[in-house]
């Protein structure tokens, strides 16, 4: 009997260690590219066409190029369920994984990200946020391990505020104008509260706050609020459910869907194909195109799904999520072979790659070349700012072709704004952790 | 405990002391249904009283408004010269009455010693974090209680089941665990209620052995309810007899028997 | 000062100033209350009658509404992945020994053992057949309806022989263990099935709203909510019925009111156990779609179990108008607080002042606004 | 053969109340804990520290907290995650406002802290009972998730998340990510051995019996003197100097950061839940044995289907969940009180070994 328990412990242990003994001793080099997905829970949704579009990405540059300078990449998923816990498990996990290491973390989650900043700075594992996560990590002097570009929650909400302003007809006409802002209630959903209030007091518009709780399944409450106060814009900082059911709500209060404007992670076809034709005219930011018929779209039909090694279904390849995924791949694979060029080997691991996001300089060109003309703007990172102070565009959503167009043109955050919220943010977590800011000069 | 068994009732020699609960008075109504209705008696210091009735007479409400479960309407209870019409049973409890039950609530979670120990509760005076430290005090305090209750577990001849879950146990068995629990508060006054209910001849005897040796060696004063008549008339002092919520009787064993009204009420049915 | 008036003056003030808003407002209320009885509906026939506090009852509504969802997609020939195909499998093969469960409750239903073979081919088979005919909605939702019907009723079955016959007799808070466990196994299923994307759930409900126009305003109501509130009663007045008037509904009270009583006059426990967990498992598919219809069919869908907590504790446990009024109270009252008193806590309070009002309730009345009264005996 | 008790007679009481009355497991715990303290240190790395020791220590915390009030005490809560994010949160604010308090007292601050709230939520526990008490303390879970998040002093003003800063407990850097696996484990480790003594001490003494009483029968324990507030609260308030013990050692050592609505939801209290009844209701073992169970089977599921197997992570995730609940029905149906008992039953057996009767 006792036996028998230690033979089972003695398995169960060895189950466990499996994935620290079983670095496969590879034939050729390899870039460990860890992929912190989720396809389960609540927030699944939002995560699967992400994660395929991050997936099919890597895999086109394997079967197109042969990887990135000769070396392949391989995805390792590791499932989140878009929880902390298991996403620092998933880190432990995969950081060592394969030749390289794990190269880079993109956690698809605040709170993961929140979590793995400090881990992955001890480690000199570099962590891309795209457009979410911790916004003052923009503050390359701080935060030299953590990226944030194209550009950041606190961009966007500058951007949308100009928007409202160039559609008032000038900035000047906010004076009196009520915006709400309908947000999670998380950290997630408060990155822009500050920035808008900054933006309230400088210009005179009111600002109301609306939060909706996890998950969001049930917020009549909060659209009787906006019916009463009948504010004249409204921001949105949702996720997951709270998107679908925001949308609806707010069309079945007549609300006018061209004053309601999501983040960019409330503006996926997810979002508004439940509210059906009420969704005509939502507006969302984006900081890339909702095209789903660039070249490299097309390239990734052929290549991959014809040949059934797509990671989802074809006819949803360039959602706007699978794009946003695609695009986080294509930042990596750049930086990838910009840290091939800065440090001459192939042989890297994580802390290379590091230099080459900080050496990263998208230009139209180099998009064209990727088959991607036009698909984001040029971004420019550097030491001191991880952001790029990248534009954000606006997409409105046509409920009859079921497609996302263009709504406006590229819009410039307010730059100063916004850096100088950063840099307050940033300096007070390096004075909380005891931190000297690289030199970047 | 060296003392031989059963003797007869009043063949002892013991002093009878003086009132030590008075009930006065009390009515208990739930809703229109009146359970007691204005009954009195008394129990004095030493004696074995005997409550008896036939089934939904008032007897078990009775004990439950002695040890404060129920709330009399009307009417008071003195016990030890302290007057009170309400109170919490905790509060009975640490006055010194103990008690037992028709249908046995003993904690079945816990074996036997863990069960006589929980009546040494009132008497263990360090608090939580000196037992949590299990240490100087605390611990001291914890062996001699343990040592008072292995006293009882010896009287009441359960040492083999000392570590045995008490939901294990057998009816009888459990009924001498819960008289143990009873004894372990060291009661003034002992309220039993039927304890020799759905045993056999020999538990009974047993049962009956330990009541009388409780009430001579340790003083204690006992109140009890049994439907078992022989056993009554055997053992108790004195008699009070309820039906219907109503007292209608109240003496020896001799004088209650010889009752009219009593008779009548026991007509027909019979208690063995 | 400032806070005694935004406690108890300002809010009143505006629900006087503003009667359209405070009609809408306490509409809504109420039609949100009504969605909130349906879960809570599912929780207290269980509990009635087989004392298992089921917390699976938010993701059978989940799992009522992807199977409906997938059959649906399924007939209307859309593309299916091999998860979909495996999905359909396994559903007819849940179907099949639903039927093979049947017969042995052969009281309700004569189906025989090979017939549940001829069961699981037929529902493959008219499926398959409705999907390459290609007919229109009207025709192929019902059939979705009645295939998600059986498929809880088979699922019923399961849970009775595979959770509650091993475990009768177990403490009360074992079996809600297990039912926690439960949610688990259909929460993963349903996931591997079905996927975990949204799903547009559209099966003909409208989606517009209905204004009402007063002398003081216009008030908004949505027409899904009044369906919800028409079907919700409707449900509760076949229950009702089902409960007070056929003889299954008698056996169903006397099971409620003691099983060992019931099981020494011959009442079968496990066919009534079977029953009601069909038809909390049918409540529940009435709640999923309901709730699955505004957001789309999504993991999200099995949360809503823990709006119709606060409405349980307040309506008590067993008490099928309890759960419906204790809606009702949380509706409305969640509703008025969180827009009337918005200037004081500032939003998001519905999760917790639901519990809040609960709880006010049951310090008066511990077993709940209709439960059965606590007589503590010794 | 090996695990005999004849021939170990005990001459005292107090050798028959200690905790490990047999030979045999004094033997085996002096062992374990040698292994733990003396030997892990040397071996462990990041993953095993933060994946497997970490959350099994702190949640073990958890565990042996809500053991006290559900299984000895007989109330079932459901707030636990509240009362962790108290112990976090007020880790935080004693942490920023005092910088130079040691990291241990910190943490038992902390824990004091979760204990007042403790005793405020249990208040209605005197009247309400069974599971609409454990409804009912799903108030303080939303309640208190939802406070933490909207007042904006209890993270400083800034985010609502709340990051911890470097801490040291004798000289070793136990908190934030400069700290060593090493470090971090012996850190929880001592939390949980001196946590697991005394409540052990708890729980065999008077206030343990006075917790059973009511768990098993609170009329009759009322009626030999225990009061019922009194021991239900303090079941309450001692269950929640645990839980927010762990909840704080959740904050300042595994994660690192947290945020009150993610970190601590309801998932969190069926987690705890879950462990004390697959590993025994009423037994310090058994908090162990379960939060062991519940930590480590979704990882070794996980590691077996894609690391052995090499099924893809999402598939992998949802026979995962499936197989969890699947595992938690069948354990409850095997033995409804869960490992401890089996443990017990197994020494029992062990004891009469090679003769079965």
């Amino acid at each position: 009997m006792n036996l028998k328990k230690l033979a089972l412990g003695a398995l169960a242990a060895a189950v466990v260690a499996t994935p620290m003994a079983l670095s496969t001793p590879a034939s050729a080099y390899e870039y460990t590219i860890p992929g912190l997905v989720y396809r389960t829970g609540p927030y699944a949704p939002n995560g699967i066409p992400f994660a395929n579009g991050y997936a099919d990405y890597f895999k086109l540059l394997n079967e197109r190029d042969g990887g990135i300078g000769g070396v392949k990449l391989n995805v390792v998923e590791c499932e989140t369920g878009y929880n902390t816990k298991v996403g620092v498990e998933c880190y432990e996990n995969l950081k060592n994984e394969g030749d390289s290491g794990a190269m880079v973390f993109s956690p698809l989650s605040t709170g993961i990200t929140y979590a793995l900043i400090p881990k992955a700075t001890e480690d000199e594992i570099p962590i891309f946020s795209m457009g979410y996560g911790r916004t003052s990590a923009a503050d390359g002097t701080v935060f030299p391990w953590v990226f944030n570009f194209p550009t950041t929650y606190w961009s966007q909400a500058t951007a949308f505020v100009k928007y409202v302003g160039a559609q008032e007809g000038g900035m000047e006409n906010l004076k009196g104008k009520k915006i709400a802002l309908v947000y999670h209630n998380s950290a997630y959903g408060k990155e822009p509260i500050k920035t808008l209030e900054v933006l309230a007091a400088d210009l005179g518009f009111e600002l109301m706050l609306l939060p909706v709780d996890h998950p969001g399944q049930e917020q009549k409450a909060t659209w009787l609020q906006v019916r009463r106060a009948k504010p004249d814009w409204i921001f949105m900082w949702g996720w997951g459910v709270m998107n679908q059911v925001a949308i609806k709500e707010a069309a079945s209060i007549k609300y006018p869907m061209d004053h309601f404007i999501g983040v960019w992670w409330s503006g996926s076809e997810n979002d508004v194909l439940p509210a059906g034709d009420g969704a005509n005219g939502y507006l969302a930011g984006t900081f890339h195109s909702p095209s789903n018929s660039l070249p490299v779209h097309d390239q990734i039909r052929d290549m991959l799904y014809a040949n059934g090694n797509g990671a989802g279904e074809v006819d949803r390849v360039g959602e706007v999520l699978y794009n946003r995924g695609m695009l986080n791949a294509m930042f990596i694979a750049e930086g990838i072979k910009n840290a091939q060029a800065i440090h001459g080997t192939t042989e890297l691991r994580g802390k290379h790659l590091r230099d080459g996001l900080e050496a990263m300089d998208i230009t139209e060109a180099r998009l064209a070349e990727l088959g991607m003309g036009g698909f984001t703007p040029e971004v420019k990172v550097t030491c001191a700012d991880h952001e790029g102070g990248g534009p954000v565009r606006i997409q409105q959503w046509n409920a009859a072709d079921q497609k996302w167009e263009w709504a406006s043109d590229w819009i410039t955050p307010m730059s100063d704004v916004v850096r100088e919220l950063v840099m307050a943010d940033s300096a007070a977590y390096a004075a909380e952790n005891n931190i000297t800011p690289v030199d970047c000069n | 405990m060296n003392e031989p068994a059963a003797q007869a009732a009043g063949s002892h020699d013991k002093v009878i002391g003086d009132v030590m609960l008075d009930v006065n008075a009390i009515t208990l109504r739930f809703g229109g249904v009146v359970a007691l209705n204005n009954i009195s008696f008394n129990v004095r210091k030493h004696e074995i009283l005997a409550i008896i009735g036939p089934n939904g007479a008032g007897k078990t409400s009775m004990l439950n408004v002695i040890n404060g479960f129920y709330h009399p309407q009307e009417g008071e209870i003195t016990f030890k010269g302290n007057v009170r019409s309400q109170m919490r049973p905790h509060i009975a409890a640490s006055q010194g009455i103990a008690r037992t039950f028709q249908n046995v609530a003993l904690f079945k979670g816990m074996s036997t010693l863990d069960n006589i120990m929980s009546g040494r509760l009132m008497k263990m005076k360090r608090n939580f974090l000196w037992q949590a430290l299990h240490f100087g005090p605390a611990r001291k305090e914890e062996l001699e209680h343990r040592a008072f209750v292995e006293k009882i577990i010896d009287f009441l001849e359960i040492q083999s089941i000392r570590k045995t879950p008490v939901g294990r146990l057998p009816y009888g068995l459990q009924k001498r665990v819960e008289l143990g629990r009873a004894l372990a508060m060291e009661p003034e006054l002992l309220l039993l209620d039927e304890p020799m209910a759905g045993m056999n001849t020999e538990e009974k005897e047993d049962m009956c052995r330990f009541i009388l040796d409780v009430n001579d060696e340790f003083g204690t004063t006992i109140c009890l309810i049994e439907h078992d008549m022989g056993v009554v008339m055997d053992i108790s002092d004195r008699v009070v007899v309820l039906d219907y919520g109503r007292k209608i009787g109240d003496g020896t064993p001799n004088e209650v028997r010889n009752n009219q009204e009593v008779i009548d009420a026991y007509l027909g049915v019979s208690h063995d | 000062m400032e806070l005694l008036q935004a406690l108890f003056v300002s809010p009143f003030m505006d629900m006087w100033n503003e009667p359209a808003f405070f009609i809408e407002t306490f509409t809504k209320g109420l039609l949100t209350g009504v969605l909130y009885s349906l879960v809570a509906l599912g929780f207290v026939l269980i509990f009635k009658a087989s004392g298992v506090f089921n917390f699976a009852q938010g993701v059978m509504a989940l799992f009522a509404a992807l199977t409906l969802v997938g059959l649906l997609e399924f007939m209307q020939g859309k593309d299916m992945t091999a998860n979909h195909l495996v999905g359909m499998t396994v559903v007819a093969a849940v179907v099949a020994i639903g039927m093979l469960g049947l017969k042995k409750v052969n009281k309700i239903s004569s189906v025989q053992a090979p017939y549940a073979l001829l069961g699981f081919c037929a529902v493959v088979g008219f499926a398959w057949i409705l999907r390459t005919i290609g007919l229109p909605n009207y025709i192929l939702i019902p059939f979705a309806i009645v295939g998600t019907i059986i498929t809880m009723i088979a699922l019923a079955y399961l849970i009775e022989i595979a959770v509650l016959r091993p475990l009768v007799n177990q403490e009360l808070i074992i079996l809600f263990m297990s039912t926690l466990g439960l949610a688990y196994v259909l929460e993963g299923v349903g996931d591997l099935l079905w996927g975990s994307d949204v799903k547009i759930l559209d099966i003909g409900l409208p989606t517009d709203i209905y204004i009402a126009e007063f002398p003081f305003g216009d008030v908004y109501i949505e027409q899904l909510d009044m369906v919800a509130a028409v079907v919700a009663a409707a449900m509760v007045i076949i229950l009702a019925i089902f409960f007070n008037k056929t003889r299954i509904g008698r056996a169903l009270r006397a099971v409620a009111d003691d099983h060992q009583a019931a099981m020494s006059v011959g009442i079968p426990l496990k066919t009534i156990w079977v029953i009601v967990w069909s038809v909390a498992g049918i409540v529940a598919m009435v709640a999923g779609v309901m709730w699955g219809s505004s957001s789309g069919v999504q993991f999200s869908l099995s949360l809503i179990a823990l709006k119709a907590l606060p409405v349980l504790i307040l309506g008590g446990f067993t008490s099928i108008p309890g759960a419906i009024v204790g809606g009702l109270i949380i509706g409305v009252s969640e509703k008025l607080a969180e827009v009337f008193w918005y200037d004081l806590h500032g939003g998001a309070i519905e999760n917790w002042f639901a519990y809040f009002v609960a709880l006010a309730f049951l310090l008066f009345r511990p077993q709940g606004l209709f439960g059965e009264k606590i007589i503590e005996r010794i | 053969m090996f695990y005999r008790e004849s021939g170990q007679f005990k001459s005292s009481y107090a050798k028959d109340q200690a905790i490990f009355p047999i030979r045999q497991d004094q033997i085996a715990i002096v062992l374990i804990l040698a292994v733990a303290f003396l030997v892990v240190p040397w071996f462990v790395n990041d993953y095993w520290s933060k994946s497997v020791l970490q959350p099994f220590l702190v949640f073990s915390i958890a565990a042996i907290g809500l053991n006290i009030l559900v299984g000895y005490c007989g109330q079932i809560s459901l707030g636990t995650g509240g009362f962790m994010a108290v112990g976090a949160y007020a880790s935080y604010k004693i942490m920023t406002s005092f910088p130079d308090m040691p990291i241990v007292l910190v943490i038992i601050l902390s824990g004091f802290c979760a204990a007042g709230v403790g005793i405020l939520f249990g208040l209605p526990s005197l009247r309400i009972k069974g599971f609409y008490l454990a409804v009912a303390t799903l108030a303080s879970q939303f309640f208190l998730i939802w406070m933490f998040n909207k007042v904006p002093w209890f993270h400083n003003y800034t985010m609502s998340q709340i990051t911890v800063p470097p801490r040291e407990f004798l000289g070793v850097t136990v908190t934030s990510s400069s700290a060593g696996p090493a470090a971090q484990y012996l850190f929880c480790l001592g939390f949980v051995v001196v946590g697991a003594w005394l409540a052990k001490n708890l729980v065999r003494g008077r206030t343990g019996r006075s917790w059973m009483a009511i768990r098993d029968m609170d009329i009759a324990a009322e009626l030999i003197g225990i009061r019922p507030l009194q021991t239900k609260l303090l079941a309450f308030a001692i269950s929640s100097f645990y839980i927010g013990i762990s909840g704080a050692l959740i904050f300042c050592v595994y994660l690192g950061t947290v945020e009150a609505s993610e970190a601590f939801d309801i998932n969190q209290s069926f987690l705890v839940l879950f462990m004390i009844i697959i590993g025994g209701l009423g037994s310090i073992l058994g908090s162990f044995l379960g939060a062991g169970f519940m930590i480590l089977m979704p990882i070794v599921l996980k590691n077996i289907m894609v690391g052995s197997f090499g099924m893809a992570a999402v598939t992998a995730k949802h026979i995962e969940i499936s197989l969890m609940g699947v595992l938690i029905v069948f354990f409850l149906i095997v033995e409804p009180h869960g490992f401890a008992r089996l443990w017990q039953i197994l020494k029992e057996k062990l004891r009469l070994w090679p003769f079965p009767y």
